[in-house]
């Protein structure tokens, strides 16, 4: 049945949070058939709820992200078969197996790059604000990032540029609780991040990141406001559910906490709220989920069907067009063993 | 259009107004760019001219500053970001070489950042150990930046225009001490092509390289050198990297005798790279090993009288070429 | 006459204040007699106030100034003679002639350097505070540094820090509203430091820096609080009343402000407070300041009389002493060309 | 006391754990050193051995990290602070350039500041562009900093163990491909002096010189030229700078050929540095150019297959090492 305005809203949540998620065990699975591109791999499982702050982006908007950032590429348009493809770096991947998980980037859907640099990506969502106020374009940039990079200075420099310029940038922190086995309250005094982005002069809000009705009405505001020219700030709190990386059994935090934490399950709670409100049925879900299976499915085995990229394509895209590629280590070697005495 | 005689400043300075009433897109970003003008007067005029936000004074947040240049630079705009002394290049390396440099590698292609990171270093105010450094060679060694040294007053203008036509992040260093200095700038007459050195002086006898401020001391010493009879061709550098050195090797090859001039302190500086390159693509014709006069492994002291010979004088480099090439050992040796 | 208590304590801050106030008038001399090293010389006119700061510290405590420290330095015990002396860049400066102005240092009184770097000593005060708070010391560390450090991620960063770890550190903003040509409005869209600190888990409060008294009161309670082990910051208003450094004439600041803003003197103040409550006769505090210029006539003499360093001091102190001096230059090319054919 | 095997991270496990029982003013700072045990594990344990605040887990706040470091060295502790990859640097030059190695010489003598910057570079785990860096030659450029990159065990435990003895700060760089890396650790018996070369293998025909993880790729390729019926010298740097050479320079002037073998990219980098010492001190005696075998002028691409061919691989450094000996060229020559 799926009816429509705002039931029709939260089932398109819905399926996209699902997307993620399922994309996202995807990811795990295509680490342990040894088809990734080493095991930097950050799964957003938890942060679902970023769908919500993608939902309100326009045509036209860009974000950066973070090495966490699979999730909010998917929900912005990206195509799982060379998002995997990508992580695996090879050469029919989003970055032509040059950058993987960590800089996956996509011009075309004003993707301006995940960054491995924690807080890297920030203040190239400031400067993409400040093209779009000097050019008069009605658009605004997102940056998304975690709670680590809340301890990062370059952040506050960033929120204090985009107050003084008055520039349409909204800043989101996915607060899943923890930089690696740090958790939050071990990386600093003062958890209610609200305060820091008013301090600076922004707009900040902290909401309940795991439901996605919540983050998205706190993300229309924002992204109203940004566009306005006043900055936002926007918190959504979480829990990451599985380790750093791939190699990370979080052997930092008991089972009770994780048990705990992962009831902080923004996909379940949307469900279960479509189907106590007789939004959608749990089969209609369920053949829901099923597809979005196979299509990840399909995904993966494409990704992993693709080729390595050439060696010789490691030379490109050093430089732009007009600067010939660089010499080859075995080509100066040649070069000055020519030249030298026979 | 015939040269004009004008000061380095005054010539960087009308680059930027050229290129800003050419280029609606480039727009400048930086401490003091503004209502102050420049630490050096470089911009000075430029907010009345163009106003805000085509030219931004910014706060004190060197990592900010040359991270919205990045973000700006893969948007649309061109911007030229200021970072008023090299030596905090250290609260920038991450932006500049992670950033900006590796962006269009990364992401295969997609795009690239067209922005220029204008800054200033070198000796000669007592600026001490904090304000006086000369750090290229961390640029030269991050693929994906161009690095840029102007001596001269045409270069000064020329090859910060084109600077802002690149499609890649490009460090265009200036120096302290010649801001003031005065030479003819010709429009319409760049001194060589980007990317390679320039012969600034011929001679048969021994090829010198250098760039910056010391191509000057350089010529000094050059000067002096013909007094006893010794002729010194002198090559400016300009573009550190990429560079293509073949005119050099070619000279060189002729010589046999060769000798780099850097104010940068010696070990791990960018002459160990010009000498090297020297060294293998030379060797045969190399009748001596190429000297490295640099500035002293030192950080810079404030006293006037120690920081002027903190760095290659003209009369240490006359001596040491004249050394290595009719073997005249100075005093000192 | 004089009296004791509070009234003796405000007599003794304004002559603090004095020989500050002097002491930067005989920097300004030296520069116009050429006897200087270099122009970047930054007066802290108008700054006096910080007296009220430097006499709540004890003697253990440790502290790090700015590049324009040289009245902090001066009111925690600096040797006007040695301080002009390495301004001038002279052998028997404190820093033998190889720091100069922005970084003056002396050990001797727990001044861990001034900077010339914004923002660069901050850290180094919090690494202080850790020591004291490893090694069971009972010492604070201040951090001094200008409202333009305030845009500079690291203060926050350090400030962070310092409240997770609980560390005796008093971070003190000189608010005297410009940096370099750029007035505090123009650099942040939110003055109100305090909140800045708050929002990081530190105890702020902005007082009127002009008034000595007010910030001895305000420095007695965070210098208290932070040896509890209470992190704490202070920003002092006050007014730059001259140009940035030697060689700035502020035209982007009109007359009429500056005639406003160097209405705000702390010293003058704290004059006419001793003056109108009978505290000290004009008379006295002339014959006072005439002693205070007295002394420092003599010491600017004293400075200028020295010499330079002796030039094979360049290769001092680059490592410590169990690592041989750097090879100049010169004996490497010597040992070079030596080594190579006669 | 005889040698036991171990790993390169248990080798500088121990150093650090026989350290702090030694000297209590040690303390360790970094993100993730402490519960987590380090992201190379190099701490595992430490945290419930000292307890807080001997290790101290820190925010993700580089620049902070070093400069709380600086102002702790100064003050009576001997902090280990650990920037967790070496691509951070540019976050951290200007605590760890401007201040930290210059504090001595700008406070004219009055006080050292002596910590151990603990970090690790290089590639192997597609770690991509910001993850899989070389960079000393940054390091080494700062007069007043002290390098230092392990390669076999027993090194990552004395030269490790003496860093925390020095005046002055020490970038230690260890590399992220070695920490399982096992080798003999003896306590009682460094590999040699610090400051020094050490040779790891005897060859009359050419002397290669490297240092970190490039050594066993260097040593593999010896292995493979005595096949060939060429003896390959192999030296190994550990100690970048400052460093004496001159029983390198004996080895080449034996020998008149040489090759530096480096991780980093060729450009600008510390390869630079070691063949123009060579060539400036052994010139008389080369019969060939000092050859600079490095890593591509490019970022580190993801790809493992990219990856693996963007550095020095035994195969190449090989037929490199042949053809300057014995004149065979490879196929791609
Ligand atoms: C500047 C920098 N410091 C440290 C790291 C190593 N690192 C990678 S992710 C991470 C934790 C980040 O935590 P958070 O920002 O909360 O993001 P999350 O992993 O929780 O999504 C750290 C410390 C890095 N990549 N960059
Ligand atoms: C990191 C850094 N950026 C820029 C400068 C150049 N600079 C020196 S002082 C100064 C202004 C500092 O203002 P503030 O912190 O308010 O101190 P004030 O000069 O007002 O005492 C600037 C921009 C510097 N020295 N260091
Ligand atoms: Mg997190
Ligand atoms: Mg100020």
């Amino acid at each position: 049945m799926v009816a429509s305005g705002s039931n029709r809203k939260l089932f398109e949540l819905y399926r996209t949070m699902r997307r993620i998620r399922t994309l996202e065990e995807r990811v795990g699975e295509m680490f342990l058939r040894g088809g990734s591109a080493g095991s930097m791999l950050h799964l957003s499982i938890g942060e679902e709820g970023v769908a919500g702050v993608c939902a309100t982006m326009k045509e036209g908007d860009s974000f950066t992200t973070h090495h966490r950032g699979h999730g909010i590429f998917l929900a912005r348009g990206g195509d799982p078969t060379r998002m995997l493809a990508e992580i695996g770096g090879k050469a029919d991947g989003y970055c032509a197996g040059k950058g993987g998980s960590m800089h996956i980037a996509d011009m075309g859907v004003g993707h301006l790059g995940a960054n491995a640099i924690v807080g890297g990506g920030i203040p190239h969502s400031v400067g993409a604000a400040l093209t779009y106020k000097t050019l008069g374009q009605d658009a605004v940039s997102v940056a998304f990032f975690g709670d680590g990079a809340m301890q990062q200075g370059l952040l506050y420099e960033s929120m204090n540029m985009a107050a003084i310029w008055s520039l349409p940038v909204v800043f989101v922190c996915i607060n899943n609780q923890y930089g690696m086995g740090t958790r939050i309250d071990r990386a600093t005094a003062n958890t209610a991040f609200d305060q820091r982005a008013r301090a600076f002069g922004l707009e900040g809000e902290v909401v309940d990141g795991t439901d996605v009705e919540i983050v998205n009405a706190a993300a229309e505001r924002a992204m109203a406001e940004a566009r306005a020219g006043k900055p936002q700030f926007l918190s959504m709190t979480c829990y990451r559910f599985h380790g750093h990386a791939r190699m990370d059994k979080s052997p930092y935090r008991d089972d009770a906490e994780e048990t705990e934490g992962r009831k902080m399950d923004p996909v379940l709670k949307a469900r279960n709220r479509m189907i106590d409100g007789d939004i959608a049925t749990a089969s209609e879900l369920d053949s829901l989920d099923e597809d979005i299976g196979q299509e990840m499915d399909a995904a993966l085995d494409a990704a992993m069907a693709g080729a390595a990229p050439a060696m010789d394509t490691m030379f490109d895209h050093v430089y732009g067009a007009d600067e010939p590629r660089p010499e080859s280590v075995r080509t100066k070697i040649a070069t000055v063993l020519n030249e030298a005495p026979r | 259009m015939a040269g004009v005689e004008t000061t380095y400043r005054d010539a960087l300075r009308e680059a930027l107004i050229d290129a800003m009433n050419e280029d609606e897109t480039i727009v400048i970003l930086g401490e003091e760019v503004g209502l102050y003008g420049g630490a050096y007067g470089v911009t000075k005029g430029l907010i009345d001219m163009f106003g805000e936000p085509r030219v931004l004074d910014t706060p004190i947040s060197e990592p900010a500053i040359v991270g919205t240049a990045v973000g700006a630079a893969m948007t649309g705009l061109r911007p030229v970001a200021e970072i008023m002394y090299v030596d905090f290049a250290g609260m920038v390396m991450d932006q500049l070489g992670n950033q900006s440099a590796k962006i269009r590698y990364m992401f295969g292609g997609q795009i690239g950042v067209p922005m220029v990171l204008r800054t200033q270093g070198g000796t000669g105010r007592s600026a001490a150990a904090q304000h006086s450094q000369s750090l290229e060679s961390w640029f030269a060694h991050v693929p994906g930046l161009r690095v840029i040294m102007p001596a001269t007053v045409n270069d000064a203008y020329h090859l910060l225009r084109e600077a802002m036509t690149k499609p890649d992040p490009v460090v265009f260093i200036e120096h302290k001490g010649l801001y003031v200095r005065k030479g003819e700038m010709d429009k319409s007459k760049p001194d060589g092509v980007w990317g390679e050195p320039v012969k600034r002086r011929d001679g048969g006898d021994v090829v010198l390289l250098s760039y910056s401020r010391m191509l000057f001391e350089t010529m000094a010493a050059a000067e002096r050198l013909a007094g006893e009879g010794i002729e010194a061709a002198v090559w400016d550098v300009r573009c550190l990297n990429p560079c293509d050195l073949s005119s050099v090797y070619d000279a060189v090859r002729q010589t046999g005798r060769a000798a780099v001039i850097t104010e940068s302190c010696v070990t791990g500086g960018f002459g160990a790279e010009l000498a090297s390159r020297i060294s293998e693509h030379c060797f045969d014709y190399l009748e001596e090993p190429v000297l490295r006069i640099g500035g002293e492994d030192i950080p810079i002291p404030v006293s006037q009288e120690l920081e002027k010979n903190a760095i290659p004088t003209p009369d240490l480099i006359a001596e040491s070429v004249a050394w290595l090439v009719a073997r005249k050992a100075p005093a000192w040796a």
